[in-house]
């Protein structure tokens, strides 16, 4: 019985059945907008924090103490903006953009456990529904791409697809290998399954999960469709005001669900011992949030073919073999499966790494023309 | 490889994260592959060439160091050597040391600011640039110490430098050069090594020797070619053939040569310095020239090895006070020439760092 | 791209960065903290002494720009009163060359590099506007005996030391000594 | 040292294959006739003595009567130099052969000479104003241009 579910159930005393149910998800669907705005406020105060510390400066600090302001300050401006349509662009196409891109970052959220028992909906479908859903946005990145009649935004909105879709195989697959371990589709049946968190079980997974979850989000290296340095922010350059605020929000809310999502599959989400299990739930989401901010200020980025190219001959290949070993560990010897199989799964993960290091090439690069 | 799409004509600036300045490249697409380019030139003009045909020749100094504003330094170092060729006066000892201290730290800064650009350009979200810019930024302060300003620096005269450098100065580049080959080390740690600044440079932008040599490319880029062509060794000026140092030469001539090359440069750079330090002469710094100078007649083309290549001064006086032409060899224009052939075929992203990798400052290709 | 070295080139990059995570920031807080200016700075401003120009306008033929203008009389004691000085540090580019030029020391760099204006036509400073005062110091630009009478210089290249700018990231160790003018 | 080649050497060495090609010659350098320029660089490329590969800097200079376009060639392999020059004595139309089949090169500072000097390079393959703009009146390098 989830939270929401106990609510509903004791405002029944109070109002019809009908209305219970809808004043009970209501106050939770608010309870997690309000927890995905605030963490999206968070991560984009920690990521300009952070990520100038990276890159030994300080960054924003005078917009209240330690500057925890800004972006409140930042949303204050793009409010007070001109809202901008290019004179052939596609009106609704383009006003639509935003939102059909930010409505999934939310969406997401319906499945995800926060503690046991908090979650809005427990769906016995969990993963396929996050899949389904965080695929949409790639459509509004298209729309917006599309809309806006600029040759730098199609070409982002081109690239967008292309990386979307390369990339849903290898994460779909890797996930399939913790659905098996954990013998259900729902989170909280996955969260409740680990009690050895699921990046230990299956390093490989987790490794292809996070790179592809990376690339789905559109992280640097994998940041092409907004690759600044070639085409200029790509899909978002021609908006303006709060449209732009909501295409910036929609990229954090992303970061955000993708974060939460590798921390439920593989971090083993609000478990942990001592602290709270909520306060788990955030460590483990800011550590993983950590990690991309790491590699966002190291790493340069991959050029088109290369991006493609790591999708389809590494990553697929790799998921595959993994979720064949997987499926055959649950298969055969489920016994083993806790702590035997982690020394195996560790071991093929290696060596994988390192047969992939060798055969692989990206090869591509120059055309004749 | 038969796909082909409608060709598509993108105009990568002259607003541009990428382009260095005010720079157009009118890029024809198919698909994400560059199919042809053309260079749009002249947003940053100003026509300095005309401008010193009124100025007197120390006039002209602070001319120069608006032409490659990231090496003002070697712009000073190479008008003031062909005005000295031109009129034929020595300059003392000291002073010959001291120009070429600041030609490398010149040179280090240069190339660092371009591998801070280059890493930007291949997606490395500043980083790397905001690491190199902190080493920079220490040699600007040395520059500042010396001459009071930390871009236009204005500090070489004709006949010897503006001011001796201050008590201070020695310690502090002594100890820039104790530290500087560390941090190089820990920047190549940094980029060199990794996996993805390979495979975006490897083999990237090729431009083979012939070609180089053909395309009067010069400087990093024609030695990243694989041509040991540095005038500080082919035909050294000032003091250089008092310095042993290496000419590093690249194999292949992708964007990871010229890379290459530019760090190696800065640590041969290193080398320099810590030679000059130790023969430092005491001295003047300055022999007496009319302030208002009025070479013979004649013509004179002087050339150093700038960080961007071969920067020559061709001037032609006619015994007045001003120089009656005044022509700058930019490397940075000479070394676009061959941009096309390296660009053509490679995808959009690769077009950008191959741009990037030719380090070219519009203030020296427009003047 | 072959990972030839099995991603150790992007680990150490990642430790690369990590390194300079924990290092201390570079960057100052400018209106609050000021770093101490070079001795020969060549700030944004001209210092007249007027006491010591003798008219001559020398400083205005070597001006590459022909930025200064200079107009006289004849004195009662045989000597050139200054009618006029004006510089339009607008179009002025800080070369030095005047102040090199100057037989007589009158014409200083200043120290200031903050006079920065909305408009351009209050950066056409005059004859007032030039004159050496308590708030219009000359720097030691050409000049080794102000050279010497002025703080020394904030290097970035100390930071580590105790006489250079320590800056540190962690709040409660942020009273480090800290190059304040 | 790279090594400035004498003119009047040069001059020497050039005069039987091309009688009619040298104006003059002096210390710095060889002055020829535009009509006979692309055949004296070609000859100076080619052959193994001089063997000039590579050509330093191209510039122009407008001495009022006539139109001077420099040439600096280097040889790397020999590690020597020449200034090589031609004279053109029409203002109206300038014209001298371009040389970018021999030099890549010269492309881009024949355009700039073609653009604020006004001389018209034939042969050039793409001869368009490099730094002003198309419709721009005068050439602003040339002495008379206020």
């Amino acid at each position: 019985m989830t939270l929401i579910g106990q609510f509903r159930d004791w405002l029944i005393n109070f109002m019809p059945e009908w209305a219970a149910y809808i004043v009970a998800f209501l106050v939770g669907v608010v309870a997690i907008i309000a927890f995905v705005l605030v963490m999206i406020i968070v991560f984009i105060y920690l990521e300009r924090r952070l990520i100038g510390r990276f890159q030994v400066r300080l960054g924003p600090n005078r917009c209240g103490p330690e500057g925890i302001f800004q972006l409140i300050a930042d949303s204050i401006k793009l409010l007070t903006k001109e809202d901008i349509v290019p004179a052939k662009g596609d009106f609704w196409v383009h006003f639509l953009a935003p939102i059909v891109t930010f409505a999934p970052a939310l969406m997401v959220f319906a499945v995800v456990p926060f503690h046991k028992g908090v979650v809005l909906t427990d769906l016995d479908v969990g993963i396929l529904y996050v899949v389904a859903i965080s695929s949409i946005s790639v459509v509004g990145i298209y729309m917006a791409g599309w809309g806006s009649n600029n040759k730098y935004s199609l070409i982002a909105a081109l690239r967008a697809v292309a990386q979307a879709i390369s990339y849903e195989l290898p994460v779909v697959m890797a996930a399939v290998g913790v659905i098996l371990i954990a013998g259900s589709l729902s989170l909280s049946k996955i969260v409740e399954a680990q009690t050895i968190p699921f990046f230990l079980l299956q390093p490989l997974g987790f490794f292809i999960f996070l790179l592809g979850s990376m690339a789905e989000i559109n992280r640097s290296p994998f940041d092409l469709l907004e690759a600044e340095s070639e085409i200029v922010t790509g899909y978002n350059m021609e908006y303006s005001g709060m449209k732009f605020g909501l295409l910036y929000l929609s990229e954090y809310g992303h970061t955000l669900a993708a974060s939460c999502i590798i921390t439920t599959l593989f971090l083993g989400g609000w478990q942990g011992p001592l602290l709270p299990p909520f306060l788990w739930f955030l460590i483990k989401v800011l550590l993983v949030f950590f990690v991309f901010l790491w590699v966002r200020s190291t790493v340069p980025r991959l050029r088109v073919d290369q991006l493609m190219a790591f999708a389809w001959k590494c990553l697929l290949p790799m998921a595959l073999i993994n979720l064949l070993l997987i499926g055959a560990q649950v298969l055969w010897f489920p016994k083993a499966l806790p702590w035997g199989m982690m020394v195996v799964n560790f071991a093929v993960a290696g060596i994988l790494i390192l047969l992939w290091s060798r055969l692989f090439a990206l090869g591509g690069g120059r055309v004749e023309v | 490889m038969a796909l082909r799409t409608e060709p598509f004509v993108l105009n990568i600036g002259p607003q541009h994260p990428s382009s260095h300045g005010l720079f157009r490249l009118e890029v024809t697409l198919d698909g994400e592959v560059v199919t042809g380019l053309e260079l749009v030139l002249g947003y940053l003009h100003r026509g300095i060439e005309k401008l010193a045909e009124g100025r007197t020749y120390i006039q002209n100094i602070p001319l120069t160091d608006r032409l490659d504003y990231l090496a003002s330094m070697t712009n000073n170092f190479a008008y003031v050597l062909a005005v000295e060729k031109l009129a034929g006066i020595e300059v003392p000892e000291r002073t010959e040391y001291l120009r070429v201290i600041m030609a490398e730290l010149m040179r280090i800064s240069s190339h660092l600011s371009f591998i801070g650009f280059l890493l930007n350009e291949l997606g490395a979200y500043f980083t790397p640039l905001f690491y190199m810019f902190r080493e920079r930024e220490k040699i600007l302060d040395l520059f500042e110490m010396v001459c009071g300003q930390r871009l236009t620096y204005n500090y070489m005269r004709i006949g010897g430098v503006s001011q001796d450098i201050p008590e201070e100065f020695l310690p502090a580049v002594k100890r820039f050069v104790a530290e500087m080959p560390r941090l190089v080390d820990e920047y190549e740690q940094l980029l060199s090594g990794n996996e993805i600044l390979l495979a975006r440079t490897k083999g990237v932008g090729i431009l083979p020797r012939d070609k180089a040599i053909n395309a009067s490319a010069s400087g990093p880029v024609l030695r990243a070619s694989g041509v040991k062509w540095d005038i500080r060794k082919v035909d050294p000026y000032s003091v250089y053939d008092r310095f042993d140092f290496e000419v590093p030469v690249g194999s292949v001539g992708d964007v990871y040569d010229r890379y290459w090359v530019r760090v190696s440069e800065m640590r041969q750079s290193v080398r320099i310095l810590e030679q000059a330090l130790k023969q430092l002469p005491k001295g003047e710094v300055w022999t007496k020239v009319p302030g208002l100078l009025r070479p013979l007649r004649g013509e004179v083309y002087g050339h150093i090895e700038g960080p961007k290549g071969e920067l020559g001064f061709y001037l032609v006086s006619d015994n007045s006070i001003a120089p009656y032409r005044f022509h700058i060899r930019p490397p940075a224009l000479l070394n676009l020439t061959a941009l096309k052939d390296m660009v053509v075929g490679w995808k959009l992203a690769d077009a950008i760092v191959i741009f990037g990798s030719l380090d070219t400052v519009l203030g020296e290709v427009d003047r | 791209m072959r990972f030839e070295r099995y991603g150790i080139g992007i680990i150490k990059g990642l430790m690369v960065t990590m390194k300079n995570f924990l290092r201390p920031p570079i960057t100052l807080q400018y209106p609050e903290e000021k770093l101490i200016t070079s001795r020969r700075i060549r700030g944004n401003e001209l210092v007249w002494q007027v006491s010591k120009c003798t008219g001559c306008a020398t400083c205005a033929k070597s001006c590459p720009q022909g930025n200064i203008e200079i107009v006289t009389h004849l004195g009662t004691e045989n000597n050139y009163v200054v009618d006029k000085l004006q510089v339009d540090t607008g179009k002025c580019m800080f070369c030095g060359l005047c102040v090199e030029s100057c037989p007589y020391e009158a014409l200083f760099m200043g120290r200031s590099y903050e006079r920065a204006t909305y408009r351009r036509r209050e950066l056409v400073l005059s004859k007032e506007a030039l004159e050496l005062s308590e708030d219009r110091q000359p720097s030691g630009y050409f000049y080794p005996r102000i050279e010497v009478l002025l703080p020394r210089q904030t290097l970035l290249l100390y930071w580590d030391r105790e006489d250079g700018q320590k800056l540190c990231w962690f709040p409660w160790r942020k009273k480090a000594n800290r190059g304040r003018r | 040292m790279t090594v400035t080649l004498k003119g009047e050497e040069v001059a020497k060495k050039i005069a039987h294959s091309f009688p009619m090609a040298i104006i003059t010659a002096n210390q710095t350098a060889i002055i020829v006739t535009p009509d006979s320029l692309y055949q004296v660089a070609r000859f100076l490329k080619a052959t193994p003595e001089f063997d000039f590969d590579y050509l330093t800097n191209l510039t122009a200079v407008d001495y009022l009567d006539y139109f001077e376009v420099v040439y600096h060639l280097t040889s790397l392999k020999h590690n020597h130099s020449l200034v090589l020059k031609t004279r053109c004595y029409d203002r109206e139309k300038p014209s001298v052969p371009s040389v970018v089949s021999l030099w890549q090169g010269a492309d881009l500072q024949e355009r700039e000479v073609y653009d604020l000097m006004g001389i018209t390079f034939s042969g050039h393959p793409n001869l368009k104003r490099l730094f002003l703009w198309e419709g721009f009146p005068g050439h602003p390098l040339r002495r008379d241009y206020l």
